[in-house]
C-alpha cells in the first residue's frame, strides 16, 4: 500500500489534487482513499490531504502519519509545517518551488530521503496563463510515486479533461501541455 | 453489473436517495452532512428526481415535515449531524412513535460543548431510545447498502419504524472510497413503491394523527411500539437475504471479523472498525488471536446473539465514540456488558472511551488495546473497566 | 380500509390502534361532554325569528343548522356556557338551572 | 362570493361536538368558522400546534374534526403542514391523488407568536399552499395562564401577577399580523368574531383559496384567561374591536384594507374594565397605566389607517 500526505494551503487544491491522485489510481483499477484532514480553517490556512492506493481492498480510517511520499503544494508551508515528519525510509517529498532539491534541502531540517521539486507555478503560468498548481503537481505525484506510466497517465487524463471541459474544450490542450511539462521537468 | 466507482460517503448516500426517488425530502445544512442534500439538490434541478425538495429553516423543521410528508402518505427522508440531530430530538420520539418509516442518514458528529466538527457518535447515541432503528456503516459502501434496505426495514408492515442509517463524520463522509453502485432500476424495484395502508390524504379515510394520549392509553400503544421494534431484527436479516441475492453483499445485525477462534475482542461502531481489522491482521501474523465484533444493528440491540457470539472469549474491549461521564461505561459498554449477564462462559469486559471530537484512531491505537486485553487474559484481572484511549494523562 | 376497533380502557396493547391515530372521522361524537353542564339554554320555537346569530357562537356545535333553520339543542354535548342566549337578540333562549 | 349566511350556517360541521375545550371558549369559534369557509367537496388536512385545541380535540381515540387531523408537537405545526402540503403536491403530480385538499394550521398564540414563530415564518416564506390560523388568547392557557409575548401590557397572568411592586406584563404585544404581512405573504388578515361572522367566513374563504400562504389572526377570548364571564364572549369581541385594540383589516398582495371602522371609537377601559386579568389597573393611582394604553391603541390606530388609506 502506497501512502501520500499533501500539504496545501485552504482554497489552493491540495485536497482537489489529492482526490484526482485517487481518480487516476482508481482507473487504473486499483483500491483507494482520498481523504483531507478537516477542522473550520479558512481560505490561506495550511490544510492536510491524504491517499491510500493499494491492489487490496483498503479498510484503515486513519490520519496517515508516515507516508510513502509527501507532496507540498505550496512551499512557504516549509517554514511552519514540519513537512518531512514521518516520512518512511525510503521515501520521498516534492516541493512546489522555483529552486532545486539541493537549494531547498536547507529548508527540510536535516531530512535525508529524496527530494524532487517542481515549478508549478511556472509551468501552469506558461500553459494556463493562470496559476493552477493542481494540474502540474498531481502530474508530478503521479509521476514520482510511479502510480502509472506516462502515457497511460497522459491518455487517462486526456479523457478526463474531455468529460471535465466538455463546455470549454479550448482549455483542455493547456492543462495537458502543464501535465507534460511537469512529467518532464520533476527533477531530483 | 455493478458499477465500480469512487465516492465519499455523502455521495454515495446521496446517490442511493436518488436512486429511491423520494417523494419529500426536507433538509437544513450542518456540518458534516450538508453536502448530502447539496448532491440531492442538484439531482433535483436537473430533473433527476421527482423530489418535493423542501429548503426547511432548520433540523426541527425538517424532521417535522418529514413527519408530515411520510403520514401524509409519502415517502420522505433527510439528513443531518450533531447539533442539528439534537435539534430534532423531540420529534424523533414523534416519528417513532406515529410509525412513520422515515429514513435519515446521520453523519456523526460529536455535539456540541465546546462546539467540535468531528466526528463522535454522541448525537445518535443520544437518540438511541427514541424508537429508531439504527444501522452503523463503516465506510461509503456499507452507508449506500444500508440506506437502501433501510427503506424497506422501516416500511415492513411488521414494522414501521423509522430508521437511522448513521456513517462517521468527515472519517467515510467526505473520504473518497471504491464503492460498488447497484443500478438505478434494481435498487427502484428493489425498494419498491410507498403504499401505506392509512394516510392523512386518503379521501376515502380521514385519520387523525397524534392524539392526547391518557395514562389509560399511552402504556399500551409504548407496548404496541416496541414490537415493531422487536419484529425489526427479522426483518433486517431477511432484507439483508433478499439484498445479497441483489448485491453479492452480506449483512447481519453484526459483523464478526475473525471472531471465531479469537481469544481477545473489540466491539467497536462504524469506521473504526475497518482500522481495527488492519490491526487485527497483523497481530494475527505474530499470533496474537484477536478478532472483531462489529456492530452494525444498534437499535433493535441484538442481545442474545452478541451474548452467544461473546461467550466463551477471554478478554472483550467495547469501545465508545461517546462519553458515558459517569453511567456504567459508555452505551455501547452498558449494553454489550448487560448482554453478557446471560453468556454462558462470560468473559472479562472493558470499556473504552475513544475518538471522541474526531480523535484520530489508529491501528497502534486499537494494537495497544488488544495489548490490554492480553494483559487481562494473562493475569485474570479486569482492573479498571471505564478506559480512556489516548486522553493525555 | 382499515376498521377501526372499538377502543376502551379494556384494549390490549395488542389492538390498540398503533401510535394513537384513529381512522375514524369525528370520533368524538361518542363522547357526551353534555353532563360538564350546570346551567342550560331552553330554546323557545315560538320566540325565533330564524336569523341563526346563536349558531356561530356555540364552542359546542350543539346548535343544528339544517336548510337554513336551527333546530333544538343539542344537549349531548352543550356545556351551557350561555353565549347563545347572549346573543338571540329575540329572548328566544331562555337559561335555566340543569335539574338531571 | 357573496356572503350567504343561512346557506353557510347549513353546512355540516366539520368540527364536531364532543371536544373538550372549556365551556365559552372562543378557539371552537374560530375553528368552527374557518371550516365553514371550505367548499364541501374539498377535503382538507388540518393541522395543529400543541395547545388547549388539541389536547382537547384530540383526545385519544376521540378526534373532533371530519377532515384527516395532524398534530405532533408544540412548535413545529407550520413545517409539519408544509410536509403534508409537500407530500400532496408530488402525489398529485404522480396521480395517485385525484381530490382536491387544503391545508389549514391551528396554533394558539404560544404555538404562533412564540415558541412556534420560527417554523411560521419559515414556512410562510417558503411559499406552501397553506392557511395558518392562529387563535390567539393572549397567554398560554393550555398550561395554565402564562404571559406570552401576545399578552396585552399589565395583564395578570401566572407568570407576570399583578403585584405590590409590578402590575403585570410589562411589554406591549408583539405586532405579529404585520410581522407576517412583511413576509410578503398573499393574504394575511385580522379578525375575530362579530354579527354574524362574515368578516371571519370572508377573510378564511380569501385565505384558503388564495394560492400560496396566508395568515390568519383571530381574537379568540378565553373566559378564564381573562376572568370575565363566559356568556359575554361576543360583547368581549365587540369590545375589542370598538376600542380599537384589536382592529379588523385585512392585507391582500400588499394592499392594506380596513374591515371595520367603529361609529364611535369607545376608549380602552371599556375593554380593560370586564376582565380580572386588569382589575388592578382600575386602582387609584393606576391611572396612568390605562392612559399609556390608551396612547399605544391610539398610536398603532392611526398607523393601521395611514397604511390603509395609502394604498
Amino acid at each position: 500500500m502506497l501512502e501520500i500526505r499533501w500539504h496545501g494551503r485552504g482554497g489552493q487544491g491540495a485536497k482537489t489534487a489529492s482526490l484526482l491522485l485517487a481518480d487516476v489510481a482508481f482507473n487504473t483499477g486499483k483500491y483507494v482513499q482520498g481523504f483531507p484532514e478537516y477542522g473550520p480553517e479558512r481560505m490561506g490556512a495550511p490544510i492536510t490531504a491524504y491517499n491510500r492506493i493499494s491492489d487490496e481492498k483498503i479498510t484503515i480510517h486513519s490520519n496517515i502519519y508516515e507516508p510513502d511520499f509527501v507532496v507540498v503544494v505550496d512551499e512557504s508551508l516549509l517554514e511552519p509545517v514540519d513537512v518531512t515528519k514521518g516520512i518512511k525510509e525510503g521515501g520521498a517529498i516534492l516541493i512546489n518551488t522555483d529552486k532545486n532539491a539541493e537549494e531547498i534541502k536547507n529548508s527540510l531540517k536535516g531530512f535525508n530521503g529524496t527530494i524532487y521539486t517542481i515549478d508549478a507555478r511556472a509551468i501552469s503560468e506558461k500553459c494556463l496563463g493562470r496559476y493552477f498548481p493542481n494540474t502540474p503537481m498531481l502530474a508530478a505525484a503521479v509521476k514520482i510515486c510511479g502510480i502509472m506510466e506516462d502515457e497511460a497517465f497522459l491518455r487517462e487524463m486526456q479523457g478526463s479533461f474531455e468529460h471535465k471541459f466538455a463546455s470549454k474544450p479550448e482549455v483542455i490542450e493547456g492543462n495537458m501541455n502543464a501535465l507534460k511539462m511537469a512529467i518532464a521537468e520533476v527533477g531530483k | 453489473m455493478a458499477i465500480r466507482d469512487r465516492l465519499s460517503g455523502n455521495e454515495a448516500v446521496a446517490i442511493a436517495m436518488r436512486q429511491i426517488n423520494p417523494d419529500v425530502f426536507p433538509a437544513f445544512p450542518i456540518t458534516p452532512s450538508t453536502e448530502i442534500p447539496q448532491f440531492f439538490s442538484q439531482y433535483v434541478a436537473d430533473g433527476k428526481v421527482a423530489t418535493e425538495f423542501i429548503t426547511v429553516e432548520s433540523e426541527h423543521s425538517a424532521m417535522s415535515a418529514c413527519i408530515g410528508a411520510q403520514s401524509a402518505g409519502a415517502r420522505s427522508m433527510t439528513a443531518t449531524s450533531s447539533a442539528g440531530f439534537a435539534y430534532m430530538w423531540e420529534v424523533l420520539y414523534v416519528a417513532a412513535s406515529c410509525r412513520l418509516p422515515i429514513t435519515l442518514a446521520c453523519v456523526n458528529r460529536a455535539l456540541t460543548g465546546p462546539i467540535n466538527i468531528n466526528c463522535d457518535h454522541s448525537d445518535a447515541m443520544g437518540a438511541r431510545d427514541a424508537g429508531w432503528i439504527q444501522i452503523y456503516s463503516e465506510n461509503n459502501q456499507e452507508a449506500y447498502d444500508n440506506f437502501i434496505q433501510a427503506v424497506r426495514i422501516g416500511e415492513h408492515a411488521d414494522v414501521q419504524l423509522p430508521v437511522m442509517v448513521c456513517q462517521d463524520g468527515f472519517i467515510t463522509s467526505h473520504a473518497v472510497e471504491n464503492i460498488e453502485l447497484i443500478e438505478d432500476e434494481k435498487v427502484k424495484a428493489f425498494v419498491g413503491e410507498y403504499e401505506p395502508e392509512e394516510y392523512l390524504l386518503n379521501a376515502a379515510q380521514p385519520i387523525a394523527v397524534g392524539p392526547y394520549d391518557s395514562s389509560a392509553y399511552y402504556i399500551e400503544h409504548k407496548r404496541n411500539q416496541a414490537e415493531g421494534m422487536i419484529k425489526a431484527k427479522d426483518v433486517i436479516l431477511q432484507v439483508a437475504k433478499e439484498f445479497k441475492d441483489m448485491s453479492g453483499r452480506e449483512y447481519g445485525l453484526f459483523e464478526e471479523y475473525r471472531l471465531d477462534d479469537a481469544e481477545l475482542v473489540i466491539v467497536v461502531i462504524n469506521s473504526t472498525a475497518g482500522t481495527a481489522k488492519a490491526a487485527i491482521d497483523s497481530l494475527r501474523k505474530i499470533g496474537v488471536k484477536a478478532g472483531l465484533l462489529k456492530i452494525r444493528v444498534f437499535r433493535p440491540f441484538p442481545m442474545q446473539e452478541i451474548a452467544k457470539a461473546l461467550s466463551g472469549k477471554k478478554a472483550v474491549a467495547v469501545m465508545d465514540r461517546c462519553e458515558g461521564f459517569s453511567a456504567a461505561g459508555g452505551p455501547l459498554f452498558a449494553e454489550i456488558r448487560s448482554a453478557l449477564y446471560d453468556a454462558s462462559d462470560r468473559p472479562m469486559a472493558v470499556n473504552y472511551i475513544y475518538g471522541l471530537g474526531g480523535r484520530d484512531v489508529t491501528t497502534g491505537d486499537i494494537e495497544k488495546v488488544y495489548s490490554d486485553l492480553a494483559d487481562m487474559a494473562t493475569s485474570g484481572e479486569a482492573g479498571e473497566t471505564y478506559r480512556y484511549l489516548g486522553v493525555r494523562e | 380500509m382499515k376498521k377501526m376497533p372499538e377502543i376502551n380502557e379494556s384494549i390490549n396493547w395488542k389492538e390498540i390502534t398503533p401510535g394513537g391515530t384513529v381512522y375514524e372521522a369525528a370520533y368524538s361524537l361518542k363522547f357526551k361532554t353534555g353532563d360538564w353542564r350546570s346551567i342550560k339554554p331552553v330554546f323557545n320555537e315560538e320566540k325565533c325569528k330564524q336569523c341563526l346569530l346563536c349558531a356561530p357562537v356555540c364552542p359546542d356545535c350543539s346548535i343544528p343548522v339544517v336548510a337554513g333553520k336551527r333546530l333544538d339543542f343539542n344537549y349531548d354535548y352543550c356545556k351551557g356556557c350561555g353565549i347563545c342566549a347572549k346573543a338571540c337578540p329575540f329572548d328566544a333562549i331562555e337559561i335555566v338551572k340543569d335539574e338531571k | 362570493m357573496a356572503y350567504n349566511f343561512k346557506e353557510v350556517m347549513s353546512k355540516p360541521d366539520r368540527f364536531n361536538g364532543g371536544h373538550r375545550m372549556c365551556a365559552g371558549c372562543g378557539a371552537p369559534l374560530a375553528v368552527r368558522g374557518v371550516l365553514r369557509a371550505v367548499k364541501e367537496e374539498d377535503k382538507a388536512v388540518i393541522g395543529c400546534a400543541t395547545g388547549c385545541l388539541e389536547v382537547s380535540s384530540f383526545v385519544y381515540p376521540y378526534t373532533a374534526w371530519s377532515d384527516s387531523f395532524i398534530h405532533t408537537a408544540f412548535e413545529n405545526a407550520s413545517a409539519m403542514t408544509g410536509g403534508v402540503e409537500g407530500a400532496y403536491n408530488v402525489l398529485k403530480r404522480k396521480g395517485k391523488i385525484k381530490d382536491t385538499f387544503k391545508f389549514i394550521t391551528f396554533g394558539g398564540d404560544g404555538g404562533t407568536y412564540d415558541i412556534g414563530f420560527q417554523s411560521l415564518s419559515g414556512a410562510m416564506e417558503r411559499g406552501h399552499d397553506m392557511v395558518y390560523v392562529c387563535y390567539d388568547n393572549g397567554a398560554y392557557m393550555n398550561t395554565g395562564i402564562q404571559r406570552s409575548s401576545a399578552t396585552p401590557k399589565y395583564a395578570d397572568t401566572t407568570t407576570t401577577p399583578a403585584g405590590s411592586e409590578i402590575q403585570g406584563k410589562q411589554q406591549f404585544k408583539k405586532n405579529l399580523t404585520d410581522i407576517m404581512v412583511e413576509h410578503n405573504i398573499p393574504y394575511a388578515a385580522q379578525t375575530t368574531f362579530i354579527g354574524n361572522f362574515k368578516d371571519l367566513h370572508e377573510k378564511s374563504e380569501k385565505a384558503i383559496y388564495k394560492k400560496g400562504p396566508a395568515f390568519l389572526n383571530v381574537l379568540a377570548p378565553c373566559p378564564r384567561g381573562w376572568r370575565y364571564e363566559t356568556e359575554d364572549l361576543m360583547e368581549m369581541c365587540k369590545l375589542a374591536v370598538d376600542t380599537c385594540f384589536w382592529p379588523l383589516f385585512e392585507v391582500e398582495d400588499g394592499n392594506w384594507t380596513l374591515s371595520y371602522e367603529p361609529k364611535t371609537k369607545l376608549p380602552i377601559e371599556d375593554f380593560l374594565r370586564p376582565q380580572g386579568r386588569f382589575k388592578h389597573l382600575f386602582k387609584k393611582g393606576n391611572e396612568h397605566m390605562i392612559e399609556e394604553l390608551q396612547r399605544e391603541v391610539d398610536r398603532k390606530w392611526a398607523k393601521l389607517l395611514d397604511k390603509c388609506n395609502a394604498k
